[in-house]
């Protein structure tokens, strides 16, 4: 019993990294269409934001307070940069915006090296997040991944309002939904894609910090997301924020499962959790919760 | 006669939209229909589930001498049992050309492996040739398609369903955006096709239609509105209720 | 209106013409065979690039001309390095185990003998068993055929599900992707049976060819690189010639329309999947003996996306462009990351391009894709037209 | 108001429009007629700015109109009901309502009684999804969602297709409301012969991307226009 609420506790945990890296690229990749293999920069950068806000901050508290969003200012930018110069020329060759941002990202990711050098960086969380919630001698969970916990739950919950219940929102799905009908509205869809895909990076910042918290902030941070987080997207179905989350409870649940019967591995449990969704995809080519619509990509 | 499509209670929907909805259509082996009906009235995708795209939710699609079932089909087993398709807006291989084409519609062995050690043979390009007078491109076989007129496109499109020989030609809307003489020399391809074969199109220029001189089904609604001579079909009051115009 | 294939194919008899130029160039200037003004390591490095420009041609062949962007192909790559470099490092290792017991008192039984190079190669990662997939390490004529069986079978069985599921596009970009992954951190383990992170090593011995010095063997194997690339673009054209190829370019630019002329587009999409994960795996196993090293860094899935850059920026859809592609950046590469490029000094600040390279090859990619969507191979065919129309 | 010349139109390489002349008033239905496949929905196109017309000029209340995109258009007071109605599927009827509040000041964003006045049946379904109305209602929340900018063009391209009759007669009256109330300018593309000459003031009739016929209502007979657009 306490065996498996402690696995469950682990399985949400990690379930909440996935999502809380991959929700920037449901928006991005779900919700636009647009493959930016550039987000595990981004999420990089937010981290590296983090870490030099806390050079400057001693306060740990204090300097995880600024680092939010200044974490998130500096990755919209990134992004609406991004989406201005390169992205904007390619909506209609995916394939091409796929090659176009790897290139990017081969560039940030070695600009942070000569910046920061190879060796990890700390980012260190405030000491009221040491801790663990202790329930008992098996069940324990640290401060830490509940905050992350948490963190995912808030981004939930404001993407969800962002997207249903603001007038950005409401522009935001018109032109998803049918981008010429939008126009004819007097929406204008440059504007709007510009901005959604500031919001999508500028939230792979704020996953950044929280990422650095407990992983080592090193320019290969993003690299190491990238693939699982664009795996989430497609298992969970594109499209849909509801879908992100289904696929990072999937993920993580799986990954901790098969961990739980060959422990000495994680590697192991990677490998065969890949292997799990690439036949998953066999069977549902359109993800868990498959939606229709622009980003289906028919 | 036999018919040699033979489409019987077939219904489709999507998202709770019924597009077909009990329709059945039956067509012999020679013979030229032309089947009319307002946007979203299902000619589309009655075509879908005749070459295989669609799998309706019920009904049964029967084909040739043998009954067989072509909803059990792959698209490419379906194309290879002599069913052959022609697009709304021409799709030919632009970057190829045109010999390529054709060449590549010719009735062959359609396997990886035949067609990769396939030998053009002497019959083939003669074929080929023949087929490119037909459509009037012979002087244009080595031309990248790309290049060609739209209306050229269009007939580069007949000439290779002709190449594939099918059993059953399915043309949706082949007269967009043609001119009045291009109009005039699809409906005699078209008329020429058809009797050796069943050809059925799809078409919402009346005057099109009324040249081709044939039997005309109106679609409405997912299901058959009225059929039988273009004259009886356009002072059906039904038919001039929906569709033609008050 | 029939002409052999050659005549149909200037670029071939160009490109057969500049390879062999090429091959002597490099012959007369090496240090087994000629002047010496190449060092062998250098000529380590043009034969590993040919092996990448046949990669390259494996990956337009699968991209440019049949429309799949594969994020693989680097995998079947490193697969191929990995057959070949089993029987190499067993091959080596036998032989010195062998020689150290020779003064033994007591002969060596074959037990210990396996026992004793088992240890050699798994210490590392604390073992000495076997697993079962050395099983045949001990036969090259095995290890050989596995070079082209299991790139090839991996290929077939990830290509038969994802194609017959119609999975296209970018979703299928994002699939291989994730067998690449899958692939490299099965194999960082070190209980993958090969030996982890540390992956194999030493293959630039070749097992009976001590006596022959590395200079000769670079040139070698610098030829056999040649003559795999000359025959992998003869066999690249040959198949991109053809009716085939033009349903292969059919599939690239219109799935649906092959379709419905009853071709059975899985079954080429198969079929063109799997050859060239054949030829990425036979590219691997020349390529590595020359880098003398393997580890599973080198399937990592960025490698498959540099592939996929290298044949953006020669030009996808012309094969020449893959080799030019290929070429172009790997050696651009190793001559910025090799510390011969000048540094640039600002006074403020000095560029040392092994630190800034990468950022403008990631730069280039961006301005290629945006400016130069055929790359230096669309470059060529504009100036070839442009001296037409004079 | 309206005003159009010798305006052209090609889709990749084929020409859909050759020189059209025409024009619309403030208060008035202009009707434009023909078979299938004239071009009536390019020429609807051409005016909103979803398909940039390839020649001729453009001008709105004398003001001379460029290329703008399609928003800017709109903002300009252009509104476009397309044929099959392009309700966006998946938000509701008020939301699908509130896209058109892009073209209004911040104060102006609210949805006037008045539409719901004109379509009851809006106010009903107000909470549901715009994809699973049905083809009536689709069309009704088409023309009230065009409404809500206050355009001062409105582009009908055929209300009436697959609309079950008494649904057709609302729409009339709601049109007829419109070109009293005197602020816009309506172009209504119809098949529906009855019902277009019935809301008529002007007809242009189109032949093959041309215009075959012209005249006001008063200039015509009814059987001329009739025998213009039949088979």
């Amino acid at each position: 019993m306490n065996q498996a609420l402690d696995l469950g506790l682990d399985a949400l945990s990690l379930a909440s990294i996935y999502f809380l890296a991959a929700i920037g690229l449901a928006i991005t990749f779900g919700v636009m269409g647009v493959i930016n293999m550039a987000h595990g920069e981004f999420i990089m950068m937010g981290a590296y934001t983090g870490y030099v806000v806390q050079q400057v901050v001693p306060d740990y508290t204090l300097s995880i307070i600024i680092a939010l969003p200044l974490a998130f200012a500096v990755t919209f930018a990134a992004g609406v940069a991004m989406e201005r110069l390169v992205i904007r020329h390619l909506y209609h060759r995916p394939l091409e915006t796929l090659l176009a941002t790897f290139g990017i990202s081969v560039a940030l990711q070695q600009i942070a090296k000569n910046i920061f050098g190879t060796q990890a960086r700390p980012l260190t969380s405030p000491a009221w997040l040491d801790g663990a919630w202790v329930l008992n001698d098996v069940v324990s969970i640290s401060y830490i991944r509940i905050a992350i916990f948490v963190l995912a739950l808030i981004f939930l919950t404001l993407l969800l309002f962002v997207l249903n219940r603001t007038r950005l929102g409401l522009e935001v799905r018109a032109v998803t939904q049918n981008p010429r009908m939008a126009a004819s509205m007097g929406i204008n869809p440059d504007r709007i894609n510009m901005l959604t895909f500031g919001l999508g990076s500028g939230i792979a910042g704020i996953a950044g910090v929280a990422i650095g918290l407990f992983a080592k902030v090193t320019s290969e941070l993003g690299s190491d997301y990238i693939v699982q987080s664009f795996m989430t997207v497609v298992v969970g179905g594109v499209g849909n924020i509801w879908g992100t989350l289904a696929g990072a409870t999937l993920i993580g649940f799986l990954q901790k499962g098969i961990e739980f019967f060959n422990p000495s591995n994680t590697l192991a449990a990677q490998t065969y959790m890949i292997i799990f969704i690439i036949i998953f995809i066999q069977f549902r080519p359109r993800g868990i919760i498959a939606l229709k619509g622009r980003a289906a990509g028919d | 006669m036999s018919a040699l499509l033979e489409v019987s209670g077939v219904s489709v929907s999507f998202d709770g939209f019924k597009a077909i909805n009990n329709l059945s259509f039956q067509i012999g082996p020679a013979e030229l229909r032309a089947v009319i009906g307002p946007n979203g009235a299902g000619k589309t995708t009655f075509m879908d589930i005749v070459t295989g795209k669609t799998r309706p939710d019920e009904g049964s699609v029967l084909w040739g001498e043998k009954s067989q079932n072509l909803l059990k089909m792959s698209e490419a087993r379906i194309a290879q049992a002599g069913v052959g398709r022609k697009f709304q807006r021409p799709t030919v291989f632009e970057d190829q050309s045109v010999f390529d084409n054709l060449l590549m519609a010719l009735k062959n062995e359609r396997g990886p492996l035949e067609v990769l050690f396939y030998k053009r043979s002497r019959a083939d390009d003669a074929r080929v040739e023949a087929l490119a007078e037909e459509i009037g491109l012979a002087d244009q076989l080595h031309r990248t398609s790309g290049e060609l007129s739209h209306g050229q496109k269009q007939w580069l499109e007949i000439g290779m369903l002709l190449a594939q020989e099918p059993r059953l030609l399915l043309v949706d809307e082949p007269a967009a955006g043609m001119t009045l003489a291009e109009r005039e020399h699809t409906t005699d391809l078209l008329r020429e096709a058809a009797k050796t074969r069943a050809v059925v199109v799809v078409e919402h220029d009346m005057e099109f239609v009324r040249r081709l001189g044939c039997k005309v089904t109106v679609l409405h609604e997912g299901s058959v509105l009225a059929e039988g001579s273009i004259d009886h079909v356009t002072q059906d009051p039904q038919v001039i209720e929906v569709y033609l115009g008050r | 209106m029939k002409r052999s294939f050659i005549a149909n194919n200037p670029s071939v008899l160009i490109f057969i013409a500049c390879l062999g130029l090429f091959t002597l160039g490099v012959t007369l200037m090496s240090e087994a065979f000629g002047t010496a003004v190449i060092s062998t390591s250098f000529v380590k490095t043009l034969g590993k690039t040919l092996c990448l420009c046949l990669v390259a041609i494996a990956m337009d062949l699968v991209w440019g001309y049949c429309g799949i962007l594969s994020l693989g192909h680097f995998a079947f790559f490193g697969l191929g390095g990995y057959m070949i470099g089993m029987w190499l490092m067993y091959a080596r290792t036998e032989q010195i185990v062998v020689a150290s017991l020779a003064n033994a008192e007591i002969p060596p039984t074959a037990q210990e003998v396996t026992d004793a190079i088992g240890n050699q190669i798994f210490g590392v990662v604390g073992g000495s068993d076997f697993p079962a997939i050395w099983a045949f390490a001990d036969s090259l004529a095995i290890q050989l055929a596995l070079v082209v069986l299991v790139p090839g079978l991996l290929a077939l069985v990830f290509g038969w599900l994802a194609f017959r599921s119609r999975v296209t596009g970018v979703y299928l970009s994002i699939l291989t992707q994730a067998m690449t992954l899958a692939l490299s951190l099965y194999l960082f383990q070190n209980d993958s049976g090969l030996r982890g992170n540390n992956g194999l090593s030493g293959l630039q011995n070749i097992p009976g060819a001590e006596a022959i010095p590395q200079s000769e063997i670079s040139i070698y194997f610098f030829w056999a690189s040649a003559l795999a690339l000359l025959l992998g673009y003869l066999l690249a054209a040959w198949v991109v010639s053809g009716k085939f190829g033009s349903v292969v370019r059919g599939i690239r630019d219109d799935e649906a329309r092959v379709r419905f002329l009853g071709y059975s587009v899985e079954g080429y999409k198969l079929f063109v999947f799997t050859l060239t994960a054949v030829i990425a795996g036979i590219a691997g196993a020349l390529y590595y003996p020359q880098a003398g090293i393997i580890n599973p860094a080198e399937i990592a899935p960025i490698a498959s996306i540099y592939l996929a850059v290298w044949v953006a920026i020669g030009g996808r859809g012309r094969l020449y462009g893959a080799v030019i592609g290929a070429a172009t950046v790997s050696l651009l590469s190793s001559w910025f990351t090799g510390g011969q490029a000048p540094s640039i000094n600002l006074g403020f600040y000095t560029i040392d391009w092994v630190d800034w390279w990468l950022v403008l090859l990631g730069f280039s990619f961006v301005l290629v894709t945006l400016f130069a969507p055929k790359g230096i191979g669309g470059l060529f065919d504009y100036l070839v037209r442009k001296g037409d129309a004079k | 108001m309206l005003q159009t010349k010798d305006l052209t139109l090609h889709y990749s390489g084929s020409q859909i429009l050759y020189g059209i002349d025409m024009a619309a008033e403030r208060g008035q239905v202009t009707c434009v007629m023909g078979t299938n496949g004239v071009g009536k929905t390019s020429l609807l196109k051409a005016l909103s700015g979803t398909h940039h017309r390839s020649g001729g000029s453009y001008t709105l209340d004398g003001e001379a109109i460029a290329k703008p995109p399609a928003h800017a258009l709109a903002r300009k007071g252009v509104a476009y009901v397309p044929q099959g109605r392009d309700i966006f599927p998946l938000m509701t009827v008020r939301e699908n309502l509130e896209t058109g509040f892009a073209c209004l000041p911040r104060e102006e964003r609210f949805v006037p009684e008045q539409i719901f006045e004109l379509f009851p049946v809006l106010k009903e379904m107000e909470g549901r999804r715009g994809g699973d109305l049905s083809g009536g209602q689709q069309q009704q929340l088409a023309i009230g969602r065009a409404l809500i900018a206050q355009p001062k063009l409105l582009l009908l391209d055929e209300p009436t297709e697959g609309i079950q009759p008494n649904i057709i007669q609302q729409i009339g009256r709601v049109i007829e409301y419109l070109r009293d109330e005197g602020k816009m300018a309506i172009v209504l593309v119809e098949q529906y012969f009855e019902f277009a000459y019935g809301l008529a003031d002007e007809f242009f009739v189109l032949t093959r991307g041309a215009v075959s016929l012209s005249g006001s209502k008063a200039s015509l007979t009814k059987e001329e226009v009739m025998a213009s657009v039949s088979v």
